[in-house]
């Protein structure tokens, strides 16, 4: 690797100290030989239930869509500690299913990659995701095409779990794509709303933009290394030239950009609000939009050689965390006001990966723990909309602590695992991650400390405006306390909520995932580490109390109140990210494809249709020569016959 | 005999029948100057074998006579039925050939 | 070659006829001169059975048929002198010419020798000579003409063949369709009634007297009658009168005298075309 | 041995004068719809004939197998030379599956025609023969004379039924083919006159052709080759000769354009594949740069008019242009990965533009409009027929797990590879057809329920039968491309070492041991 004395971020690798990992995967047998029944199983049960159709599969679609996913949490839970039980160098299993395609040298397989890594995932995915789809039983009973919704889940889990456990990036970009799909059509799963459909189109399209990154990444891994595999890169990986690992390295954050709804592909996240609450804490929380995060650590075999690609992950992570975290304190909507949260947060994990050896484990830790407390909160925050009919807007909730008990308590464990409060889940990854980031730039770590501010900010005021204060129910609004089916799932979301942290216990994550991202590395700081977190709590605490001084102690108005700041109005129009996209992109595309129908039916079409009507105006004009008259035919016989002769005397007399 | 004149008649024959399908409007004359034309071309082929010392030029002349006898009698058919529908038998009045 | 130098001019002027003559008769009568010079021209040239042809041939029939469908045409039809085409006759006059003047160039570039002449070709004779040539080299040429020919005639046969648009009126429809006249419109079984036939005057351009005396019209035909020269009842009646009156020189005259009885002739009896 | 190849010609052209000479159904009796029956009973045939030349097809033989070859007219050296590679095969196999699908599909289309329901299905079995004998063709000639004569099935098929300007859509792409044709004929005299200067006297076998044209001269193969190059364009239809196609998409049948789409216009891309590169290797490397840059520009135009369509055919039309791009780019990068990518392509996009073009062809029957703004909330009222519209919509993006995706993918690895720059703006094609698609699928199955879509029936039997096997194959062959690769792949080589290229090399190549242990 050259040096770069100019950069700010000193790089423990250029001090030997940091040793990038190397795949080796060794075959799958014993219990891992079922790696592939995790990810068909579910495809299996949304193969039925699509195919099969609504009406047929009414009576036990939900049923089995739970079971597809349960058993694949069943075996991944075994997986996780057979791989437990092995040595830390035998801790990636490789399982080859099929070759997918095989043209020329390019080859990929249908093959698996199962290491720590993908382990964490794969119980995050089908362990949240059985507790999701088991919620989304009561949450969906009365919409008359919840057989489908099942079958759209089933399908997201396999295209996630496709996404996590491929072993190379072709795989990869088929579950990412996967996910993608469902993604539209769990967006759009009420489109009857236009509003729903034109958000799950929305969320598509941006997509589609950071999968430029993510196809053209894979071409220039193939170019490069002639190869798509994890595996053969992450040996070679050292060789390659920095510039193109830079490339690979932008192309990848352009994909995780996308997925993970950052800055600047972040419009789409607030939009996908419109599907089903179940939907918002599977795939807009918990689980798809951190795929970027597990791209980029995936790729740390690229990351770690280049600067530049990590320094704008670093950016982008620091951006989308603040920029997040000031739209959820803007929102009304429950949903989006979490949906804020929630890119702030991945926003932490981002700046974690872009790290390096310092913090990509520390990314996944994060990436779990909001995983619980998120999803926890999202269903929490089902389970309020379930109690108000349907309304989203906080400010016609209040003081409900009293109606829904459970899900008040539950949330709770959730707010404060989000805004770290000293002993929950949130406090140990998040923490770990701000000083984390104090080691690379003062000024990362600040903005990651007064975004750990805000989020206590907000999240008190969504806190407040929700459970306390005065009531501000709609007319004919009676809440009450959600089934059973849904509330079990809030409880033991909760519970690992604030357990979470349990993870961090003895190291165990950071070692855990030295495997497949190498040993932790760490600063040099100016404090000791509790000196942070007593910091951090401080920051946190004022934000509590400004969010207390500022919603706790005020009535809140029923309807939003217009004249506010412009930072506020700003917050609420997503900092204007829609409408810079409009006016850069949509405006100008709209005009250009409106401009290029017409070059096309008026000029190239033109040129056509011209050509035929010069060709009509000119036989219009020589069909005056035939005048019918049997005697200017013959005239022009003989004139004719003339030339001929003459041209026959021309040339005997020359 | 100096078979040029005859040669030189037959052109002028000929040319004057050119002329003539040019300039009258009559299918029936026009008809004869068709006929003349054929008329001096067979002229000069009977000239022609004289001066070549053989009758493939008249055999060539009778067959040339053989045809415009079947071609009068086609071609004179076709004016009656032209004239029986149209009561004409000016070639300007048979313009249905036109654009 | 004194025979050619006369008979030249003659065709030259007669083709040249053939441009101005207004009457198609006289084209005819022109192109016939044209021909039998012709005719005489290839005895000249020592081609007995062309002339032989050219005469009974193209003279005797060809020409027949043009006299035969001239007559069918109208005789009298004859060319308007303005011309229909713009600049036609003027454009044809160039263009002939120049026709011409580049055929004649093209002749006179050629040089004709020697002439080898027909007398060993036509030792054993003219026709016999031909005979030979087309029924052993021209055999198939010579056949196909007869097709040829039989497809002109079958040809011809089928032009002037008028096609029949309805059935034929058989005899029995005839007479039903004169019974319709009959009723309808009174028309007479019968034929119609034939002309006048007077002691002193028996001729088909008068017409009979009718029982009442007055002249029925009908039984003169139409064509003298478009011709003007049929004689009228009354001219008729002026003349029995002056016989009368010669008769009867004791001046007795006798009643309703036929010029009063000519005054009703107008009835449904008078063919309705004429009226 | 038995001519099989001239069998899976004749026998739907036979098919074909069976059913012209049925007696058509008149108007008072009951309909039979026997001239339907016995076109699918031919087609069907016709399928199983081709799936025995598949299976018979040996995958490491011969390049060309079953072959046979007959002289035809000697002076000019042409010969009756039938014969598939890996590439022939696999368009003839799409031919053989497409054609009794889009049969089954336009079971009542052919009633309001110009002319009876025989004719239609007739002629649509003659161009099921006349396709096949042009993908089998093994000389130049029979090529140019099977290539000109689909369009005489294709013509009556545009011109006899469909809409109201069919006619005019009729005239304009015969005019464009034949403007085409012509200086592809003037090719093919050259071609004969090169071949005849040749030692072995002239010939237009193109086995024996190859290698005559390989050492011709310079400037004399460009011209030859830009003949071939402007006839194909025009047939595949490349920007800026594609302005026929949404005219035709929007005019015929659903069945007429998917024959028309997805079979006819492969002609073009096989053509530049066999011909262009097969027998002008040094004009081909030539023309390369302008060739790519044309057909990047296919790729972006083709998708941004898509994007401003208001009729759903001639946005599929446009569609094609776009994919169209990516096919002749994937080409005329000459390395294995965009052949094959190509070739994979032509049958991908055969299959999806033929459900995508089939299943709003049912769309626009019920609804008896194309434009997009007549529909809205469909999927309420026919959920079947949205499902299977999306699932043709997600295979025309390219959705991995859907089989155009890998052809896709190849094409743009090969593009990358050769010349990363084209790959750049290409890859942007990607984002355009999520829009087009999406934005087609928003307005018209999604939202409130318009009042005249409110009784639409879904999809009865017959239509899912004939969308069915499209789909399956779509998505089998989007997770087990193996079968076509595998026969493809050999072909693909044979071209390049043709062309004289070979694929570039990675920068730092990876090992492979380590996969292949575990592949064990």
């Amino acid at each position: 690797m050259t040096s770069s004395s100019a950069s700010l971020f000193p790089r423990l690798a250029e001090e030997g100290g940091h040793a990038v990992p190397v795949i080796h995967q060794v075959p799958a047998d014993g219990v891992f030989a079922l790696l592939w029944v995790i990810i068909a199983l579910p495809a299996l049960g949304a193969a039925i239930i699509l195919l099969g159709g609504g009406n047929r599969t009414k009576g036990f679609a939900h049923l089995l869509g739970c079971a597809t996913v349960l058993g694949s949490f069943a075996i991944s839970l075994v997986s996780f500690f057979a791989l437990l039980g092995r040595d830390e160098t035998d801790r990636s299993v490789g399982q080859f299913l099929w070759t997918w395609v095989d043209a020329g040298s390019f080859r990929a397989d249908m093959a698996l990659l199962y290491d720590p890594l993908s382990a964490l995932f794969l119980l995050l995915i089908t362990g949240v995701g059985s507790l999701i789809h088991l919620y989304s039983i009561g949450y969906m009973e009365h919409d008359e095409r919840r057989a489908r919704f099942f079958g759209y889940l089933n399908l997201f889990v396999a295209a996630m779990l496709m996404l996590v456990l491929s072993d190379n990036y072709l795989g990869v970009f088929l579950g990412w794509e996967g996910v993608g799909l469902a993604s539209y059509l769990l967006i759009g799963f009420w489109q009857h709303k236009p509003s729903a459909a034109v958000a799950a189109k929305k969320a598509f399209v941006v997509n589609r933009v950071g999968d430029i990154g993510m196809a053209l990444g894979t071409m220039l891994v193939f170019a490069t290394f002639g190869t798509v595999a994890f595996a053969p890169v992450s040996e070679v990986a050292g060789e390659a030239p920095t510039a193109t690992m830079t490339a690979l390295g932008l192309l990848f954050l352009l994909a995780a950009c996308g997925k993970s709804a950052q800055v600047p592909l972040q419009s789409w996240l607030l939009d996908a609000m419109e599907g089903p609450t179940p939907v918002s804490a599977l795939i807009h929380a918990a689980t798809m939009v951190t795929a970027g995060v597990y791209l980029v650590v995936r790729s740390n075999f690229i990351y770690d050689y280049t600067e530049v690609a990590q320094t704008a992950v670093v950016v982008v992570g620091t951006v989308t965390l603040l920029w997040g975290a000031i739209i959820g304190c803007a929102k009304d909507d429950i949903k989006k006001a979490l949906a804020g949260s929630t890119m702030s947060q991945i926003g932490y994990m981002m700046l974690a990966a872009g790290l390096g050896p310092y913090g990509y484990a520390f990314a996944i830790f994060h990436l779990l723990t909001h995983g619980f407390f998120k999803a926890n909160m999202f269903l929490g925050a089902g389970s309020v909309m379930h109690a108000m009919n349907d309304d989203v807007d906080m400010r016609h909730y209040g003081a409900l602590q009293k109606a829904v008990p459970v899900t008040f308590l539950t949330f709770a464990m959730g707010y404060l695992a989000i805004i770290g409060f000293p002993g929950f889940s949130g406090f140990w990854s998040k923490d770990k991650i701000i000083e984390a980031s104090f080691g690379e730039s003062t000024l990362v770590g600040l903005c990651a400390l007064v975004g750990a501010g805000i989020t206590a900010f907000y999240m008190t005021r969504v806190m407040l405006m929700t459970f306390f204060g005065q009531k501000r129910w709609e007319e004919g609004v009676h809440p009450h306390e959600s089934p059973k089916i849904m509330t079990v799932p809030l409880i033991v979301l909760a519970a690992l909520s604030v357990l979470g942290g349990l993870l961090l216990f003895g190291d165990f994550v950071t070692d855990w995932l030295t495997p497949a991202v190498g040993a932790v590395a760490h600063h040099e700081l100016a404090f000791a580490p509790w000196v942070f977190s007593l910091i951090v709590t401080v920051v946190v605490a004022v934000g509590v109390t400004i969010a207390w001084l500022t919603v706790g102690r005020n009535e809140v108005p029923r309807t939003a109140p217009q004249n506010v700041s412009f930072v506020t109005r700003a917050a609420r129009a997503d900092l204007y990210g829609d409408a810079l996209n409009e006016e850069l992109l949509m405006r100008p595309g709209d005009r250009f494809v409106t401009g290029l129908v017409g070059f096309d039916d008026k000029g190239v079409d033109g040129v056509v249709n011209g050509t035929g009507t010069a060709f009509a105006g000119m036989s219009g004009t020589f069909r005056k020569l035939q005048t019918g008259y049997v005697r200017s035919y013959a005239l022009s016989v003989l004139s004719g016959a003339v030339l001929v002769v003459v041209a026959l005397l021309a040339v005997n007399l020359t | 005999m100096d078979p040029t004149p005859f040669i030189g008649l037959s052109a002028i024959l000929f040319t004057i029948g050119c002329i003539g399908v040019l300039v009258r409007r009559n299918a029936i004359v026009i008809f004869m100057c068709v006929e003349l034309m054929l008329n001096a071309s067979n002229l000069a082929l009977v000239t022609f074998a004289r001066v070549h010392g053989n009758l493939d030029g008249q055999v060539a002349a009778f067959f040339v006579m053989v045809v415009a006898a079947a071609e009068v009698v086609v071609g004179l058919a076709i004016i009656m039925t032209i004239f029986r529908t149209r009561r004409s038998a000016s070639v300007d009045d048979a313009s249905l050939l036109k654009y | 070659m004194v025979l050619f130098w006369m008979l030249a001019p003659v065709m030259v002027l007669a083709a040249l006829g053939l441009l101005f003559v207004r009457k198609a008769v006289h084209a005819a009568l022109l192109l016939a001169v044209v021909m039998v010079c012709l005719a005489i021209m290839y005895a000249m040239q020592d081609a007995p059975f062309l002339f032989a042809v050219q005469v009974i041939v193209y003279t005797g029939a060809i020409l027949m048929l043009f006299l035969f469908v001239l007559m069918l045409v109208g005789v009298d039809a004859s060319d308007s002198v303005i011309e229909t085409i713009k600049g036609q006759r003027l454009a044809a006059a160039v263009v002939g010419l120049l026709f011409g003047v580049v055929l004649v160039v093209g002749v006179a570039q050629v040089t004709i020798t020697t002439v080898t002449g027909l007398d060993v070709a036509n030792k054993d004779g003219n026709v016999q000579g031909l005979a030979q040539l087309l029924f052993s080299k021209y055999v198939f040429a010579f056949e196909a003409t007869s097709a040829l020919l039989i497809t002109a005639a079958v040809g011809a046969m089928v032009l002037a063949h008028r096609e029949r648009l309805t059935p034929k009126r058989t005899q029995a429809d005839i007479a039903a369709e004169r019974m319709r006249d009959y009723v309808a419109h009174g028309k007479p079984l019968g034929p119609l009634p034939s002309p006048g036939v007077f002691a002193r005057h028996n001729a088909v351009d008068t017409p009979a007297l009718l029982p009442d005396g007055t002249p029925a019209e009908t039984s003169v035909s139409r064509v003298l009658t478009a011709r003007g020269t049929i004689r009228s009842a009354p001219d008729l009646a002026d003349d029995i009168d002056e016989l009368t009156r010669g008769m009867r020189a004791d001046g007795e005259v006798r009643p309703g005298a036929p010029g009063e009885a000519a005054a009703p002739a107008e009835n449904d009896d008078v063919n309705p075309k004429e009226k | 041995m038995f001519p099989w190849l001239t069998a899976a010609l004749l026998l739907p052209i036979l098919g074909a004068v069976v059913v012209a000479l049925l007696p058509s159904p008149s108007g008072d009796q009951p309909r039979t719809d026997l001239p339907q029956k016995v076109a699918l009973g031919f087609s069907l045939l016709t399928l199983l004939l081709v799936a025995v030349i598949g299976v018979g097809f040996d995958v490491g033989g011969e390049r060309y197998q079953f072959t046979e070859t007959y002289t035809w007219i000697e002076s000019f050296g042409a010969h009756y030379a039938l014969g598939v590679d890996g590439i022939g095969l696999t368009l003839v196999i799409l031919t053989a599956i497409l054609t009794p699908v889009v049969i089954l599909a336009s079971w009542r289309d052919g009633d309001n025609g110009r002319w009876g329901v025989n004719s239609f299905f007739a002629w649509m079995l003659a161009l099921e023969g006349l396709a096949i004998g042009v993908f089998a063709a093994m000389d130049v000639f029979l090529f140019y004379v099977l290539f000109e004569a689909t369009l005489i099935p294709i013509y009556f098929l545009i011109g006899g039924f469909g809409g109201a300007r069919r006619s005019y859509a009729a005239v304009k792409f015969l005019l464009f083919s034949l403007l085409g044709g012509l200086l592809m004929l003037a090719s093919v005299v050259g071609l004969y006159v090169v071949s005849a200067s040749s030692e072995g006297g002239p010939t237009y076998l193109l086995t024996e052709l190859a290698p005559i044209t390989a050492s011709i001269d310079t400037v004399t193969g460009r011209w030859l080759f830009l003949g071939f190059f402007i006839a194909f364009a025009i047939k595949a239809p490349m920007f800026p000769v594609h302005t026929w196609l949404p005219d035709v998409a929007q005019e015929s049948t659903p069945g007429t354009s998917v024959l028309l789409v997805s079979i006819l216009d492969k002609i073009g891309t096989f053509g530049m594949l066999r011909f262009c590169l097969g027998l002008f290797p040094e004009a081909s490397q030539w023309a390369t740069p302008v060739v790519l840059v044309l057909a990047v520009a296919s790729v972006l135009y083709g998708g941004l008019v898509a994007i401003g369509q208001k009729s759903i055919p001639r946005l599929i039309a446009y569609t094609s242009v776009s994919h169209f791009g990516f096919i002749v780019m994937g080409i005329f990068v000459l390395n294995s990965y965009g052949q094959i990518g190509s070739t994979l392509y032509m049958f991908n996009h055969g299959l999806s533009t033929a459900a995508l073009f089939l299943v709003t062809g049912f769309l626009i029957n019920r609804r008896g409009s194309q434009l997009i703004g007549d529909f809205g909330g469909v999927e309420k009222v026919a959920p079947v027929l949205a499902g299977t519209f999306l699932v043709a919509g997600l295979s025309s993006l390219s959705l991995p797990g859907l089989s155009p995706f890998i052809s896709e993918f190849l094409v743009l690895v090969g593009t990358f590879t050769h010349n990363w720059w084209y790959a750049v703006f290409a890859v942007l094609g990607i984002v355009l057809a999520a829009l087009y698609i999406l934005l087609t699928y928003q307005r018209t199955m999604t939202g409130p329920t318009v009042e005249a879509v409110r009784g639409m029936r879904d999809l009865n039997l017959r239509e899912v039968g004939a969308l069915a096997p499209l789909l399956l194959l779509i998505v089998v062959l989007g997770f087990f491309p193996k079968p076509l690769t595998a026969i493809i792949d050999p072909a693909v080589g044979h071209t390049l070492e043709q062309v004289g290229v070979s694929d570039p090399q990675p920068d730092v190549p990876a090992p492979t041991a380590a996969e292949e242990e575990i592949n064990q």
